[in-house]
């Protein structure tokens, strides 16, 4: 395993809507290493200070090899999230990482890539693998809003080829909701492979999609974290016939494994 | 101005002896193997494995971790692979990297620990068995024994019995007076007591009207305890003659050491290591740094 | 979206209403006129003043407070200025102020708890007498009656029969089973139980090699120990029929709802106000939006 | 009294020497309002974080009212200055005061004003203001070295007229101890009235001073302190004859009520 725990400096900070933020990070080890799903565990405490005292789990939103560096989005939600986003520039952040499994990425037929909410982050990066290696892929972004991130909205138009963006309100994109889209396009494609990370009602929302087309799936998975490493058992989520740990069994899980 | 001797950071804990006094505790830690490509193991006094029982345990539901200020909440459930398994497949690596291994055991009855004992009496690779009669996270067994000094004494008694190997009791701190535990510890045969264990606590989802771990209830760790922790640590030292290791909320060497003033004589950090893999051993170097700077040859001279 | 109705945040502790759950917490207003210019007292429930005594205190030798992670350690040794100076000086202004007074009391006998309630008996502002038999920073007396159920009882008792006040009686949280000393007070005829005290605690000068604190142990509050004082009055709150004020850590609204969730029909805020004087009517202000919010009509609706 | 809890921005932030700082705070009422001894308590927490989680006492190291500004010069000595020395120009820091009691600033006849280390912040204050009063009096420093805040030193040595600095290493002003230039101006002015901040050693070793030539002074204390404003009792030092609260009966005392 490649993971480590190391300084990174902090070489852009963004705010992408009311509550997001986009930030670069500088890591050589990340930028090369990294795979779309997994993620870092992030220090934000500042000075002494020893709370908040977890770190933070985010998943690698993409990475930049040319600058050495990652980028994580992430929505401020509370206290811990809320400090990091005052972190200026120039400053340094304790990352782990990469940790975890992330997503199966030679896989040779068509593709879903589907992103729900803050979600996206990793299925970004992934749809940027896909992108660069050529593989038949489609995007598809799920979002309540385009006020929610502007600036991402037009940064994913930009960078993404294969994309289809859904607003529930119809700002951006297809008015109506991720599965929707979805559905219309596997219609057509059974033997696809369907990856996603997005709330739960989204994968419970596929779940239905991909039993009734039978098609396969993965999905990445959140939990509360202590360690990301494997070490506290604390990340446990009920599977459908066991117990699985998100930090080390995952966060990436084959879908039917999770959901009935 | 500084001297420039090298402090002797070895520690005796009854039979065993330590390379130096920290110790990762047991539940923080895994079975070792996963902290093996971020630290070196070996650079540590020891590592207590998670607590083992008899059959394995598929632990609590979710969610089982939360934070509080400066705190960790858990209820983990005493997930475990069960000794079976742990001899099996973990014991063999510990025992090839040659890490001092302590294993945390955990029953419902007395038998089980008899048990448990018997067993690993007759592993090989097993520094000192730790028994865990303090986890707040089950709801039999365990910890109702750790609340009693009859209890107390009972288990640490059929331990005894079943086994020659070093024997620690890991004490809880829900009790009135811990010193009393810890002495029916000592007169039934430990060698050593270790404290503390995880504060029995809560935390509420205003949200969602309700407490916010599967288990209700969990086991708070981390700084917000170490004041307790190192009163109850102090109070022990001063109330046996066996060895105390202290517990609870080290997170950086001035901790350790404000322990080891207290009268421990090896400390453990948990919540420390599951924050940042590496703490283990930039305490190991605080500790020696200190000793260096103060003058002090020895661990046990920094005790009050 | 949201409903714009005016929740009614009145609760009753047994014989005594309040306009508002949140009072300040014994120790960390004062007798209240240091506060005067900083907050409108008026606008909170109640407040509870300094520990009285039978005879004016000086409590114990500096150092006094240090601050750990999330919290304040103290051994203040319940300095006061005596029962006699606080009616004739501190009582008259409280009452002129319409202020909610709730009065602390602490002795080293049953007959100084006896004396001093009947002396509050006769004074004139007294909402109710909150008996302290747990404050751990005094060598003699005080918390060793609430260490035990018999304690706990033999004091509540004593001052149940010379009053007729609202009675609520202050739990040390430094026992094995809080539930058993809540109903003994319940049992002796206590109105209602007030619970945590603080949790007895250390830190180490390591540079100096001693105690922090002068008194060598102190009491620790603030937030790190709300996840243990919740748990408390979480169980204490299905263990008694009497009503349950929770304190311990609460600096903000969202801690104090987490309180009334777990069974409080009341809160008090200590070190909260030590670090921002306005704590409790920001507290105020955050419980009426929340039900607003919410739909809820009272205070006692939040319960789970 | 004219006390209050505000959020207060920082209009400028110096580093004066390797762990001294001088921060300049706006607040009208505290530029207006102060006495020369009075301090403030500052949240140095950042974002929602609880630790640290008692607010600083700083001395008020002189006012601007020109700019309803004043000043806080400051030592890096543990967690809570450590995570102050990092804000930012324009950020804002919650601030309780002005507090205490303050010097004595209605004596007619000479007075020396002695400031130890750290302990100059009031000295400085007390000093600007006698002299815009063009009141009778020397002010006195004494640091180790200049190295220890240089930027202060020039700062100091423009500002104040009637100023003597002593350093222990001869980096500046006279080598020697502040106590023995003291000494020396003091046996001419034994009707004079000294007025002292800094370590208890040098309040010792002045006790001795004023004991020896009958002469009256003030000095200001520090404790750790919780509240600042007379609540926890937390404060206690132990005077002559009785505890005093510094908070609440100081930081100024007079100084035969706390030494003998
Ligand atoms: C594998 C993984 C990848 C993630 N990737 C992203 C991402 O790319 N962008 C993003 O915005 N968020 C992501 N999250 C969620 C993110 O970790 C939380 O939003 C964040 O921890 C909230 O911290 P806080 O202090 O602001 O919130 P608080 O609610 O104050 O946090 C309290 C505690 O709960 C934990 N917590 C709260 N919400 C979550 C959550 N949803 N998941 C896990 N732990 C949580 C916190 O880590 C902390 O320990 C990811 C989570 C996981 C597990
Ligand atoms: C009335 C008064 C005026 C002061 N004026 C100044 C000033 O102008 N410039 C300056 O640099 N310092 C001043 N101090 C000292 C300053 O308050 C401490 O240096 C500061 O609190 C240290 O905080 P920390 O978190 O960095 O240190 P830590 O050691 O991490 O603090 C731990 C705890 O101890 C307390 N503490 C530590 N040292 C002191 C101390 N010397 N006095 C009081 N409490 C302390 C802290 O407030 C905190 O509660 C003053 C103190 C008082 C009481
Ligand atoms: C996630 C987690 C799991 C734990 N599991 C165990 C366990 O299996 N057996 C045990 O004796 N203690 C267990 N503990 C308690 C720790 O070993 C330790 O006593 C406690 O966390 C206090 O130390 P700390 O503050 O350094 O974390 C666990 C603690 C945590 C946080
Ligand atoms: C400085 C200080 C002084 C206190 N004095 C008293 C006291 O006189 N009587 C008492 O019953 N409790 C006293 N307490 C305890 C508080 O009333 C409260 O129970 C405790 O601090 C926990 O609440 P908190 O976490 O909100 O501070 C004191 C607490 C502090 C911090
Ligand atoms: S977060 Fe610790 S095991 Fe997954
Ligand atoms: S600091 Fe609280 S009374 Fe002085």
């Amino acid at each position: 395993m490649l993971r480590k725990d190391q300084w990174c400096k902090v070489l852009n900070h963004e705010k992408m809507g009311p509550e997001v933020y986009l930030i670069c990070l500088e890591s050589k080890e990340i930028a090369l290493g990294a795979r779309p799903g997994q993620f870092v565990m992030i220090s934000v405490n500042r000075g002494d200070s020893k709370d908040p005292l977890l770190r933070r789990p985010f998943s690698i939103a993409w990475t930049d090899e040319s600058r050495d560096a990652f980028y994580i989005l992430y929505r401020v939600v509370g206290r811990g999230t809320s400090i990091l986003s005052k972190i200026k520039n120039g400053e340094f952040l304790k990352v782990l990482g990469p940790l975890g499994n992330g997503f199966n990425t030679i896989w040779d037929e068509q593709r879903f890539l589907v992103g729900g909410g803050l979600g996206i982050a990793p299925i970004i990066f992934l749809a940027k693998k896909m992108q660069s290696k050529q593989a038949p892929h489609k995007c598809i972004i799920g979002i309540r809003s385009k006020e929610d991130f502007p600036a991402l909205i037009d940064i994913l138009q930009k960078d993404i080829t294969h994309i289809e963006i859904t607003s529930e309100d119809g700002s951006v994109g297809i008015k109506g909701l991720v599965t929707t889209a979805l559905e219309s396009l596997v219609k057509n494609h059974r033997n696809c492979l369907i990856q996603t990370c997005g709330p739960i009602p989204m994968l419970k929302a596929i779940s239905e999609i991909v039993t009734r087309y039978g098609i396969k799936w993965e999905l990445s998975l959140e939990a509360n974290m202590a360690c990301g490493v494997g070490l506290c058992l604390g990340c446990a989520f009920e599977g459908k016939n066991r117990i699985v740990h998100i930090c080390k069994d995952g966060p990436v899980f084959d879908g039917n494994e999770i959901f009935a | 101005m500084e001297t420039k001797f090298s402090p002797d950071l070895t520690t005796t804990l009854g039979p065993i002896s330590l390379k130096n006094p920290v110790v990762l505790a047991s539940g923080t830690c895994g079975y070792g193997i996963e902290l093996s490509d971020l630290v070196e193991l070996k650079a540590l006094g020891a590592i207590v494995v998670k607590g083992i029982s008899l059959e394995p345990r598929p632990g609590n539901p979710p969610p089982r971790i939360i934070e509080t200020p400066c705190g960790l909440l858990n209820a983990i459930g005493l997930e475990n692979i069960g000794i079976d398994a742990f001899i099996e497949k973990k014991l063999p690596w510990l025992r090839e990297q040659g890490i001092t291994t302590i294993v945390n055991i955990l029953g419902n009855s007395i038998d089980d620990y008899k048990r448990l004992s018997a067993i690993l009496d007759k592993a090989d690779g097993v520094a000192a068995i730790e028994v865990n009669i303090s986890c707040p996270n089950v709801k039999e067994g365990g910890v109702s024994f750790g609340k009693t000094p009859e209890g107390t004494h009972a288990v640490t008694k059929a331990v005894r019995d079943e086994t020659g190997l070093p024997l620690i009791v890991k004490l809880s701190p829900n009790v009135g007076d811990i010193t009393v535990i810890a002495k029916a510890a000592q007169d039934a045969g430990a060698d050593a007591v270790s404290l503390v264990n995880t504060f029995l606590a809560m935390a509420i989802d205003i949200e969602k009207k309700r407490p916010v771990l599967g288990n209700t209830f969990g086991g708070l760790s981390g700084p917000a305890i170490k004041p307790i922790a190192l009163r109850m640590v102090w109070e022990v030292s001063r109330a046996v003659q066996i060895p105390v290791i202290g517990i609870g909320g080290i997170t950086q060497w001035q901790d350790a050491i404000e322990f080891l003033m207290a009268g421990a004589s090896a400390i453990q950090i948990g919540t420390g290591t599951l924050i940042s893999p590496d703490c283990g051993k930039k305490v190991v170097d605080g500790i020696r740094d200190f000793l260096r700077q103060k003058g002090y040859k020895r661990v046990e001279e920094l005790r009050i």
